[in-house]
């Protein structure tokens, strides 16, 4: 089985992540809602569409990261370029996504283009500080003297008096694809489970699949064995030949464009860009998942999103209350014992957690989550067959 | 002038705290080869030894006031020092005044402590891994430090204020010939900047006069040959990192009266730390001290109204737009080497 | 008229002349040596070739053309490869990936955007580095890591990774260097064979004589950073001046 | 309308919602919904979304804790603290409208972009028909919107910026809190009388929008009593120090400092100027006088022994002795050991002023609970007599002039009252220039689903 100039080993990967992606309300959403548990539920619109667009933003800054090795600390800056973009798209025009998401493509490719262009001329953590002094000039800028153009603290928002001059009498009063509203929801009960299944969701998650796909033809490319090449020897790809900084402006642009996709998807989920998006902090957040799930490969980018997503808005939410719930059934002194232990780890602690985690990911799997599974797999893999053919497996091209 | 003046000494001062931290950073990374973001964590919780050791002379048991009453009515709980009643009310209360220049003395062993635990207990296990793993595990446990030091210290910010004895100002301007009062200059400011021009001559000259300094500098120019030299490397390389530590330790002990530290102070300087110490040339410690100093007077000067209402918001860019210049004119900084961390 | 002529190459580093007046010839299809004395400057000079150093004075003309000033992989894509003392290869690819990138890189010339093709759909590319890989007798090996070999196959995957681009002019920089003898007789004779099958030039910087004795058309003796002579090796070897410099010493 | 805009997960929690088979699209429409959330089980959930993480996670801890009081006496436990002194009697411990409140907490961080998340996170996954709380502007505005467009009702925390309830109000918005405006207006009697007319003022401003209006509602307020603005500077947020922005200020010609920060900024700035000697200055033969506009129990702690003397503002301090004030002192107090900061004040007060609109109301979609709160007045919640003006969702009521303490006894009394100015001095017109002008609108409330 082979399709869309995949190999079939390819193929059946990009059915398999087309088919979680397109269950995944069925899928994060395990408990019942009535069971105590249903706070571990992921399956809400808001956080799916974050999935998915935190999801692209991190398969873009692979492909640049990944690859290349080139760390770049400044990708949050054509996140905010992206949100910024759509958003004075639809105070000019009207609340139809499209023009602000190419809107978004363009703009952010150009920053792309000139900030990469003047990095690219070191390399190493040289590279990196340059890409975060732009970033950070962006936001600085943002926040405060660009306000005119940005709003500032407030964050860019529609207001009722903007010209909007393609809004119709029956338009769509928020962001929408040609008349189907991104906030838009079908809900679907079973038994005692509730299933959301919302327009935006589905609108980034087909979004999410295209790019993802576009990923994968390029990691398969002469083109990605080039920028493959360009983490491994510049020298030797110098005296073959290739003139690597080409490449690597190419690779960025392109990664640059993912990230003001993803920025102009968040403002079309939710018409409103902050300045927040473009700090330093949001650009190590991408490195951070990117590392978390295994830079390099395809699938880390994007477990490393979901993880650090669903740890900022599940376990944040964690209170007193919810813990006193769980707890009920114990007697009273474990109860508070538990209660306090758990103190350190849940609700307004969540970076704790994360932090460790982090720690321990790195600490004992070098790889990223992509490794854990895999050596699960290989366990399994062994047990099966006696532990034979895992020795081809585990030597898997370096993008896998 | 004097107004030029003054911003030389704020810089001077901003440099301070910026060429410490950066020295230790460079200290890390030049010896061990591990990019540390953890090292404004170590920063951090220098500060607040200086907030523990203030608790700690602070604390007290309770006595009823009974002439006054609390916000609920109830009779008034004073709190007495243990200090006071120990020592005496002058001698408590001048301990507890004293506490910043004390907690020094108990900065240098803790933080040295800290340092050895994060190098044995972790780092040491990152010096073969990739820069990105370091970066990933170090910035995980910053998280971790400032984390623990909310829960037990609160977000808010907590004041330690200077000895009384270098409240007020100096009149500066009248040493160079000024009229009088025209260049004033708080005490514990220029305390500061001695203190930091001490522990940077200190580390310089513990570096060039040592025989543990000379493998360290041996260390720093190639990392290969400190492995030829082999005796006991292991053991070196955890006090370099103990005293990267207390360098960082001592440097935001001293701050604390300058900014009332809260608990992600670390972060707050990670980012600049290491604009400074790449503008510097990563490796280089006269680099870091230069460029931290360079990087504090740019930006005291780009605060001054009469730039600002040039160019509005130059304030704010001025660091990055001083690095990106120094990068693309000097491609390793301003007294980096070629080849380090440019793969 | 050689493949390559250099004329009057001069190179300073600070108080140390590296090269003067160094005028040499390399004549097509011929294997042309360079030896010399640690410090002659052999290295200076062969990276003044490749675009690494621009010399102070003189001139380097590749087939007529000046090469002076040109960025390395300029001067590859015309026509000039060159093998490293220790192996340069892309120790995180496998070695079909590492002779294809040669492959795609005379194919497709410097830089070339080609995000979605499939590098497994470049049935040409495929096929020119797995016969390239017959050829050097390592097709066994082209699933394996490159950063996984023995330096003797890394060396011979570098020769490979080169030879697929059909250089012109082939530059190895001692390209026996810390082998053993067994491994050092197989260098020789793929070298010999490649010399016969191809029609390329080599030109050799070597310090071991058997190498260079075997190989070599022409010789050209560097000492102090000037040419001292150029010959055959049999004139070579009985020469005053070269037992003085460099053979002496060795004696 | 006919499709849901927000989904109601939430509801399922109270078990109302039976298990459907297999979908059909008229289950997809789910159009059983009146309003967004509504509560159909025997429990109505609120969402406190404050800062848990950063800088302000102190300030978020205290309103959170305010909040927890506020749900315990609505469900009838504890002592009912201001439910024994608010005018409106409607509420009686039974919940709301019979149903148990509950609550869900999120983390804003004090970043727009994370406080809309934790906000829909509570709105799509918890079905809360308010929320409540917070500690910026910034995101009081962000969530503001975005309850707008949802449809529930945003109660703000503390939002001290003119734009929260100017050319950024909604009319699913609503603020207790005071403002920039306010500040001004209460400041400029107490400083003339203080400092007198002939003053000239050196204004140092944090650069964003809060800072610029609080700047602005300062100067004209001060010019107003004849003061002279000799600068305005803006300063980083975050900068720590601020020594470049504070030396210029003493040769400057100016004799008064007036810091427009708030939060760390604040601490440090006024730390730092006292550092420099501007309290013991002299400019223009008068003592150099600093003026903190917008002070909190926090800063006030953070900044220790400088505020000494300083005056400033505040929404309402527990020292107040009206009969309110008194009964939430004492319950705050004997269940957290300490006196509740403003901001804990506002969430509590605003709890309970959406639980009453919703009994008076008698219904908790959006657009009825609004009505009843348009135009609302109240006492007994410890501001005394207080207006809910209809026309921008802006409270009116005394404001709190304060000053640092000469002599504190315990680590809350840093700060004393120093008058209470009275609400009409700080009135001001709905289409105040301020607050947008004329082109400032509400907008239609809106029900959601």
């Amino acid at each position: 089985m082979k399709m869309l100039g995949l190999s079939k080993k390819d193929t059946t990967f990009l059915l398999i992540v087309i088919a979680l992606t397109l269950l995944t309300p069925i899928l994060l959403q395990p408990f019942p809602a009535s069971s105590t548990l249903a706070q571990f539920n992921a399956g809400y619109p808001d956080l799916m569409q974050r999935f998915a667009i935190f999801g692209i933003f991190a398969i873009g800054f692979n492909i640049l990261f990944g690859l290349t090795g080139y760390l770049s600390f400044g990708h949050a800056a054509f996140l905010g370029v992206g949100s910024y973009s759509v958003v004075w798209m639809y105070k000019l025009l009207g609340y139809n996504v499209v023009p602000g998401l190419i809107l978004a493509i363009i703009v952010s490719a150009l920053f792309a283009l000139l900030i990469g262009f003047v990095s690219l001329r070191r390399s190493g953590i040289y590279f990196s500080i340059l890409t975060l002094a732009f970033a950070q000039m962006c936001y600085n800028l943002a926040y405060s003297v660009l306000t005119p153009l940005t709003n500032g603290e407030t964050g860019l928002q529609v207001y009722t008096n903007d010209a909007q001059v393609l809004m119709g009498e029956n338009s769509p009063t928020s962001p929408h694809f040609f008349g189907i509203v991104m906030n838009e929801s079908a809900t679907w009960n079973v038994g005692g489970w509730q299933f959301v299944f919302n327009n935006g969701y589905y609108f980034t998650a087909i979004i999410a699949i295209l790019v993802f796909y576009l990923s994968l033809r390029i990691f398969r490319s002469p083109f990605g064995l080039m920028l493959r090449a360009i983490k491994t020897n510049q020298t030797r790809l110098n005296y073959t030949g290739i003139n690597t900084r080409p490449y690597t402006l190419a690779a960025f642009v392109i990664s640059g464009m993912y990230a003001g996709l993803a920025g102009g998807l968040m403002a079309s989920m939710d018409p409103l860009a902050g300045a927040e998006r473009m700090q330093w902090t949001a650009s190590g957040e991408v490195v951070l998942m990117v590392i978390l799930g295994g830079a390099g490969t395809l699938m880390g980018p994007i477990l490393g999103a979901g993880f650090i997503k669903y740890f900022e808005n599940i376990f944040s939410k964690i209170n007193d209350q919810v813990l006193h719930g769980w707890f009920a059934f114990l007697p009273d002194g474990l109860e508070n014992f538990l209660i306090g232990v758990s103190h350190f780890f849940v609700g307004k602690s969540w970076h704790l957690t994360l932090g460790l985690l982090f720690m321990l990911v790195v600490i004992f799997l070098p790889g990223g989550l992509v490794e854990g599974g895999q050596r699960i797999a290989n366990a399994f893999r062994k047990r099966k067959s006696g532990g034979d053919d895992a020795e081809t497996e585990a030597q898997p091209s370096a993008a896998e | 002038m004097d107004a030029i003046i003054l911003q030389i000494l704020n810089g001077l001062d901003k440099g301070s705290a910026y060429a410490l931290i950066a020295l230790g950073l460079t200290l890390i990374f030049g010896t061990l080869g591990v990019v540390n973001f953890a090292h404004g964590a170590l920063f951090m919780i220098g500060a607040f030894v200086a907030v523990t050791l203030q608790r700690i002379l602070s604390l007290s048991y309770e006595q009823i006031d009974p002439e006054k009453t609390d916000f609920l009515g109830n009779p008034l709980k004073v709190q007495v020092p243990y200090v006071d009643s120990w020592f005496g009310a002058d001698v408590g209360a001048w301990l507890i005044d004293w506490s910043v220049p004390i907690a020094i003395v108990m900065a240098i062993p803790v933080m040295l402590l800290v340092g050895f635990i994060m190098e044995r207990g972790l780092i040491k296990h990152f010096y073969k891994r990739p820069h990105a793993d370091q970066i990933l595990v170090t910035f995980g446990l910053a998280i971790v430090l400032q984390e623990l030091v909310k829960y037990f210290f609160g977000a808010n910010p907590i004041q330690t204020g200077a000895p009384d004895a270098f409240a007020g100002s100096m009149d500066f301007g009248s040493l160079l010939g000024f009229p009088p009062n025209s260049i004033m200059y708080p005490y514990w400011r220029l305390v500061y900047f001695l203190f930091a021009a001490i522990v940077i001559g200190g580390v310089f000259a513990f570096l060039q006069f040592t025989t543990f300094g000379m493998v360290v500098r041996a260390g720093m120019a190639d990392r290969e040959t400190v492995g030829l030299l082999g005796i006991n490397i292991d053991k070196r390389f955890t006090l370099m990192f103990g005293l990267a530590a207390a360098v960082a330790g001592v440097a935001g002990v001293m701050y604390t009266p300058i900014l009332a530290p809260n608990y992600h102070m670390g972060m707050d300087f990670l980012v600049l730390s290491f604009v400074v110490v790449v503008v510097g040339g990563m490796g280089s410690l006269p680099g870091a001290v230069a460029a931290g100093f360079l990087l504090g007077i740019l930006q005291s000067f780009a605060s001054m109204n009469e730039i600002k209402s040039l160019i509005p918001g130059i304030d704010q860019v001025i660091i990055y737009l001083v690095a990106i210049i120094i990068l693309l004119t000097r491609p390793r900084g301003l007294m980096g080497r070629a080849g380090v961390m440019e793969e | 008229m050689g493949i390559l002529e250099v004329k009057n190459v001069g190179k300073r580093f600070g108080g140390l002349q590296a090269l003067s007046d160094v005028n040499l010839s390399v004549q097509e299809h011929t294997v042309h040596a360079i030896i010399g004395p640690n410090g002659a400057g052999k290295s200076t000079l062969l990276n003044c070739f490749v675009g690494k150093l621009i010399p102070d004075t003189g001139s380097v003309m590749f087939n007529g053309q000046s090469v002076l000033g040109l960025k390395p992989h300029q001067i590859n894509q015309m026509g000039i490869s060159r093998v490293f003392q220790t192996p340069e290869i892309f120790s995180d690819l496998n070695v079909l990936e590492n002779v294809m990138i040669s492959c795609f890189a005379k194919r497709d010339g410097a830089f070339r955007l080609h995000p979605f093709e499939t590098v497994a759909h470049e049935v040409d590319i495929v096929e020119e580095a797995e016969q390239m890989l017959i050829d050097v007798n390592m097709i066994d090996k082209r699933h394996m890591n490159a950063a996984s070999m023995s330096r003797g196959d890394k060396r011979r995957l570098e020769m490979a990774m080169c030879l697929a681009q059909k250089p012109k002019l082939l530059l190895l920089d001692e390209p026996t260097a810390g082998m053993a003898r067994a491994d050092t007789n197989n260098t020789i004779d793929l070298l010999k064979e490649i010399n016969e099958k191809l029609d390329i030039t080599m030109a050799i910087i070597e310090h071991d004589m058997h190498v260079v004795f075997s190989l070599a058309d022409r010789i050209t003796v560097l000492a102090q950073g000037t040419p001292l002579v150029e010959d055959t090796p049999e004139n070579i070897k009985g020469h005053p001046k070269v037992k003085e410099a460099y053979l002496g010493e060795a004696a | 309308m006919s499709k849901s805009n927000f989904t109601r997960r939430g509801l399922l929690k109270t078990g109302a919602v039976t298990g459907a088979g297999l979908a059909l699209p008229t289950i997809f429409t789910s159009g059983a919904a009146a309003f967004t959330n509504e509560p159909t089980g025997d429990t109505v959930t609120f969402g406190f979304n404050v800062p848990q993480t950063g800088p302000y996670a102190d300030e978020g801890l205290d309103e959170l804790r305010a909040q927890e009081l506020a749900i315990e006496h609505l469900n009838g436990m504890g002592d009912g603290g201001m439910l024994n002194t608010f005018s409106s009697k409607v509420l009686d411990g039974t919940g709301v409208l019979g149903k148990k409140a509950a609550f869900v907490t999120g983390d804003t961080q004090t970043k727009s972009d994370a406080a809309r998340a934790s906000a829909k996170s509570m709105i799509e996954k918890d079905g809360v028909v308010m929320i409540n709380g917070g500690s910026s502007s910034g995101v009081a505005v962000a969530v503001q919107g975005l309850c707008q467009e949802a449809g529930i009702i945003f109660m703000a925390g503390l939002t001290h910026s003119n734009d929260t309830t100017g050319k950024d109000r909604k009319a699913n918005g609503f603020r207790h809190f005071f403002n920039a405006y306010m500040s001004g207006a209460a400041l400029a009697p107490v400083l003339k009388n203080a400092y007198g007319t002939d003053r000239r003022a050196y204004h140092l401003t944090a650069d964003y929008t809060w800072g610029w209006t609080q700047q602005e509602s300062i100067q004209s307020a001060t010019e107003a009593l004849g003061w002279e603005t000799v600068n305005n500077v803006m300063t980083p947020v975050g900068a720590g120090d601020f020594s470049s922005y504070i030396t210029p200020v003493l040769n400057s010609g100016a004799d008064v400092l007036i810091l427009n920060h708030y939060g760390g900024d604040m601490i440090n700035s006024l730390t730092q100027a006292v550092q420099f000697g501007l309290r013991d200055a002299e400019a223009n033969g008068k003592n150099f006088e600093i003026v903190v506009p917008l002070y909190s129990e926090l800063m006030a702690a953070g900044a220790g022994e400088n505020i000494k003397g300083v005056y400033g503002s505040m929404n309402w301090n527990w020292q107040l002795q009206d009969e309110g004030t008194q009964a939430f002192v004492k319950s705050f107090g004997e269940k957290y050991g300490r006196p509740p900061s403003n901001s804990a004040h506002t969430c509590y007060v605003q709890t309970l002023l959406y639980a009453d609109a919703v009994t008076r109301a008698g219904s908790f979609a959006p657009c009825a609970v609004a009505e009843a709160l348009e135009g609302f007045e109240f006492d007994g919640l410890g501001n005394g007599p207080t207006l809910y003006r209809a026309e921008d969702h802006q409270c009116f009521k005394d404001v709190l002039v304060m000053k640092g303490a000469e002599n504190p006894t315990t680590e809350y009394d840093t700060l004393e009252i120093v008058e209470q100015t009275p609400v009409d001095q700080v009135m001001y017109e709905p289409n105040h220039p301020m607050f947008g002008g004329d082109e400032a609108s509400l907008g239609s409330c809106n029900d959601g689903a």
